[in-house]
């Protein structure tokens, strides 16, 4: 969080510099299939982030001492692509990219049924095409979707959405600038049929009140996530949307 | 050990279509897999492109950074291509640094578009001995089914042929587009059955043996070659393939310069 | 391959043990262990502190260089944290880079530090636009029984408040206190035998699930959270871990500050 | 290729820097045996160029996982020593190397007859001492030297020469100026007695008549080549020369 | 060695910049089990130097291929702690430690009875918290004494110091001082029962008896820092001290 | 897991023939192998050597650099030595990274050259603050029989003598000859059943302990001990591989001065 209070990123209406309202998500859009020689694949656009998701398996994991007699592996990497980002992203190691892929791969673990593939791996690969703020979210909820597109068996999706405060004023699903220059970020990963949390980190300075209005926005923005979801499965599987 | 026999399997499936003039998905020898170009497509870059051949899916983006010339060099900017077959694009592709193969795909992209001059480097100058642009090629490859070779060096020219050197955001003067003086087109072949096919894909790689990738402009003047993978061939083969190419480039050299 | 068998016997132990809310070692499901720091301990170091935690052992060293500043941020130092947990501290800590466990360790230490304000990097300016302080606080583990999170928390914002900026050695002023205005303090929480216990020791942590940091401030004010590992949790217990963690960085910032 | 084409690197009778016709190759001079530890080994002086090449087994291929159950496994590396050319070269990892380990490999892989070694390894060690240009080319011969020195049977030799282009005018065997100012050079590896080749590079501007005279003059500078090889082999192990 | 003759650091009365004479050792304090969660490991403080060595082991070697049928690996690793040094020192690859950590093992490896343990491992770990001069010596040393503190049986201590040359005067233990601006380093690793040696370095210029009297300072310098191991382990675990 | 038999077997042969005072190849003692030492062989070198020592071959190249002095010794330039042993040199040298072996190599030999004091750094200078020399000592193998350290120590110092300090190229003077003080000579010795022995080649290597290296300067001044690998010797021992280094190095100095 830059915590440059004096830039001025709500008028007196409370509107946004992208015209939102402090409660609103930005618009997102999704394609299931998207990877065709992938298992499953998805892509989030939300707002000007593009993500795409792709998941291989399960197969067989290799080298053998990866193996868990009980369970599968699962593999998540998160990256950027070379273009995503208004200067080139230099490709190779970045801490920043295993630590996203890590707490990716940590909430993942906890819906994904891996018992129920002893021995065997699951590849998660997440890039991000175009990245505008808060790509860490839509990159674990393009997996959700792409690990349902592959048929991989979860207790429930992870839905993932970042709130936060800028010039005081706590807003829901931070943009580009307000994830630059505002004073606070809380992205939760949300179970969104039982309300429990799989990922969550936070950055910045809330008071406790601020703290529940940020947990509460990102509460609702996850169901409003969800049903989008649910349609883009349906369209592709049928069902009820 | 069973990956040598399922190959075997595979590359005796392939010589049999061979025999009968038949290929794996019904294309004759010369023909191409469905295409589509779309430009444009990458809101963070100064110039994109996005192929389609088949199930094989790429984009191409194309980044400015400022660089001071070299000494030797001081009225010329740079050029680099970097091509990334990272694991989402496919289960053979391993995470880790860079494979051989996609250091060959950026090294031979990059020829082909080097060598044909189509970027006068001259013209990337901003003040000689202080301040030239570098031109980034970044190739990514979303899907892999085969011949990411000729998807890359499609999706970079079309994507530097609609390219904006970013003056502005830099302020070193206005936007403006970067000058593309020619269209260097590769077309690859790869041997299978025996004999050479156009535009493999991924099923073909893997049953066949050598490749060959030729990169030609106008008027055919040859840019870039490259032979990989083993595999022995007669000088009349290589004539065939590239009769076949001076075809193909043309119509493909046709097409992305309508964008 | 016996490792997951030997896992499963201790979590059902500590699932136990939980049941009847206990903890292997005695203590109740919010008490830490027994706690020293001390300050001043490293000779070559500008500031330092050592943290002993029952068995986890680790120090905090304060380093300062002289850097450019950012061209946007011409009056504003650096700060720059990093955890090494090298295998002298423990048999499980292998050789080689940086593990993924070291590097989460090292950010989220100094996600805590960072976005508590405790530094202003305005006062680390020497000369705006040319020379700045970087604060490097390197957290090292001598002996890991568990919970390194708090341990190189409380010894970095302990050696930050007892460090001096060098300006002699380097020729750019008198020595002078670094300015430290707040005490932000980590507490870790780890769910063992499907209830979050405070400070877990290495047994609770390798028998344990998820692990949630929180960093507060002054108020109670939220600086930095982080769940880590596998595991699902609710909100409202989240809502109770929140709550001790309260009552205890209340008690550490004391001891920090009476330093 | 610079593509410099105001160096004058060849004088109005046709001679060229180094005092060369359109159509000559450099001096060549061939060492069997230069390294006493190895299986095999050769070195060649080409112009300026020395470059020494190693050949060790066939030997257990490990670790395992890099078998072959029905064939040997080629092992080949191209080096530059630091002090080949100019300016020092920097030890350690180096795109450039890679690739052309990777072309030489390609090359001698499909004249080595590797199914006579099952689940073995042959070694081929490439290190170039002295720099001029055309280093891959006789990297590669000197490798199919070493490889018939160490006994290896091969299905044909492999020789290895550069043509091109400089002031527009098609040459045999680039020198240093020429490859560095020259306007195309076409590296190709050929089989001597089939007139077949296993090896093809190819960059800057040749038309199509251009091209086929470049063809040429590698095809004819392979013959020449290979009587200098068939010598070298025959001073040191008899036989016609 | 610096060799800048120039910097008086022995005064006419032979009192060096530190306060010793020319034979005198830095004060030494060593602790055992620094370390609770390792098997074994001591500290030593020497001048202002500060280094803790842990052991890990005897436990199972893996992987599989560096086990030894007929005794066990020595696995030992020398390291600088970044705030062990004036500039900070950067973590990371470093010759320097790598081939300190090579010697030391060499020397531990001398007198480890590791044929009373096949195909395991010991682990040595040593860190240099604070370092003055002489850190691979003082590293040496504590490590055999976590070795003892660990019970491994040696068949020998091993005591290592370093003699060097200042301003034409021969001295014991070099100081940080000396080190950088003396004329020569001599360290050894003595084992004190048997007098025979397990290390031995040197760097700068001895003239024959110049380099016996250094020598001699060695030797006679290891019996007196073996006494006050001898002590620490008494303490710890009684017998005459 | 066959090796270490092998290696028995192979020491045991050493130990018989060193009981009869003899060595596999028929050398006596204190025996070096046939040696040549030619300069002058590398023609993009700046200085160079040549030394064949039995079936051991390797190379030495010197090449210069410009750079910039450190702050603290501005009229000072630099002196770098590496010492390379790709896997052309043997069966048994693996590909990657340098080896530890390699490291140390060529930090025995820097420290042999540098602390003889040969190079005096002053003579390096060209512009005090601004512009020194350094002098790059690359060791290069071309066949390992054993005794990899003499032989590069042998080419490092003849090829420093017989060096030209490139003013020319890089446009700061005239050509001048490389200044050389001294000829600091390294001696080698390898423990062979159960006694030293001097310039083992790789058999007494493979089944040998642990070997000595001395650098010696005029005089029999001492500048530079490396004990290397696992072995305990005595001080009396010492006292004899000392007499015997300070005999074979007079000699070799006299054939590196006469070339």
């Amino acid at each position: 969080m830059g915590g440059y209070g004096d830039i001025q990123m709500i008028d007196e209406n409370g509107v946004r510099v992208d015209g939102r309202k402090a409660g609103d998500l930005r618009p997102i859009e999704i394609e299931l299939g998207v990877v065709p020689v992938a298992d499953g694949s998805a892509s989030m656009r939300w707002g000007t982030n593009y993500v795409i998701a792709a998941v291989y398996g399960p197969m067989e994991a290799h080298p053998r001492k990866i193996q868990r007699q009980e369970r599968a592996v699962l593999d998540v990497r998160y990256n950027m692509a070379p273009f995503s980002t208004t200067d080139r992203f230099r490709p190779g190691f970045n801490r920043r990219s295993r630590e996203i892929s890590k707490v990716t791969a940590d909430a993942l673990e906890s819906v994904v049924q891996l018992e129920l593939f002893p021995r065997s791996k699951i590849r998660v690969e997440i890039e991000v095409i175009c990245a505008e703020a808060g790509t860490r979210c839509v990159g674990l909820t393009a997996a959700s979707l792409a690990l349902a597109d592959a048929g991989i068996p979860m207790s429930d999706m992870v839905v993932s959405v970042a709130s936060g405060k800028v010039n005081d004023v706590v807003v829901c699903d931070l943009n580009k600038e307000e994830d630059n220059y505002g004073e606070a970020d809380l992205p939760m990963g949300i179970l969104p049929n039982s309300g429990e949390l799989v990922f969550l980190q936070m950055d910045g300075d809330l008071s406790p009140a601020e703290f529940q209005e940020a947990w509460d926005y990102n509460m609702a923005a996850a169901m409003n996530v969800h049903e989008i979801m649910k349609e883009a499965i349906a369209k592709k599987y049928g069902g009820e949307s | 050990m069973g990956q040598p026999l399922v190959s075997e399997l595979l590359r005796d499936h392939l010589q049999e279509l061979a025999n009968r003039d038949e290929r794996a998905d019904g294309r004759t020898q010369w023909q191409g897999r469905d295409l589509s170009v779309e430009i444009g497509v990458l809101e963070r870059a100064e110039g994109s492109a996005k192929v389609v051949m088949g199930d094989t899916i790429v984009y191409a983006g194309i980044k400015f950074q400022l660089q001071t010339p070299y000494p030797d060099r001081p009225d010329e900017g740079g050029l680099m291509t970097s091509a990334e077959l990272r694991p989402l694009a496919g289960r053979h592709h391993e995470p880790g640094p860079p494979s051989p193969l996609s250091i060959e795909m950026g090294r031979v992209v990059d020829r082909g578009i080097r060598e044909s001059g189509c970027i006068n480097t001259k013209d990337l100058c901003i003040i000689p001995g202080e301040k030239v642009w570098q031109v980034i090629i970044d190739c990514f490859a979303i899907s892999d089914d085969g011949n990411m070779f000729d998807a890359f060096a499609l999706a970079a020219i079309a994507a530097l042929q609609n390219s904006t050197l970013p003056g502005e955001r830099f302020d070193v003067g206005e936007d403006r587009p970067l000058p593309v003086n020619k269209t260097p087109i590769m077309c690859s072949f790869q041997k299978v059955g025996g004999r050479f096919v156009y535009d493999a894909n991924r099923e073909e790689e893997v049953g066949g043996d050598e490749r060959i990738h030729i990169t030609l402009g106008e008027g055919d003047h040859v840019h870039s070659l490259q032979k990989g993978l083993k595999g022995v061939f007669s000088a009349s083969e290589f004539a065939e393939i590239m009769d076949a190419a001076k075809v193909r480039c043309a119509e493909l050299r046709k097409i992305v310069d309508s964008l």
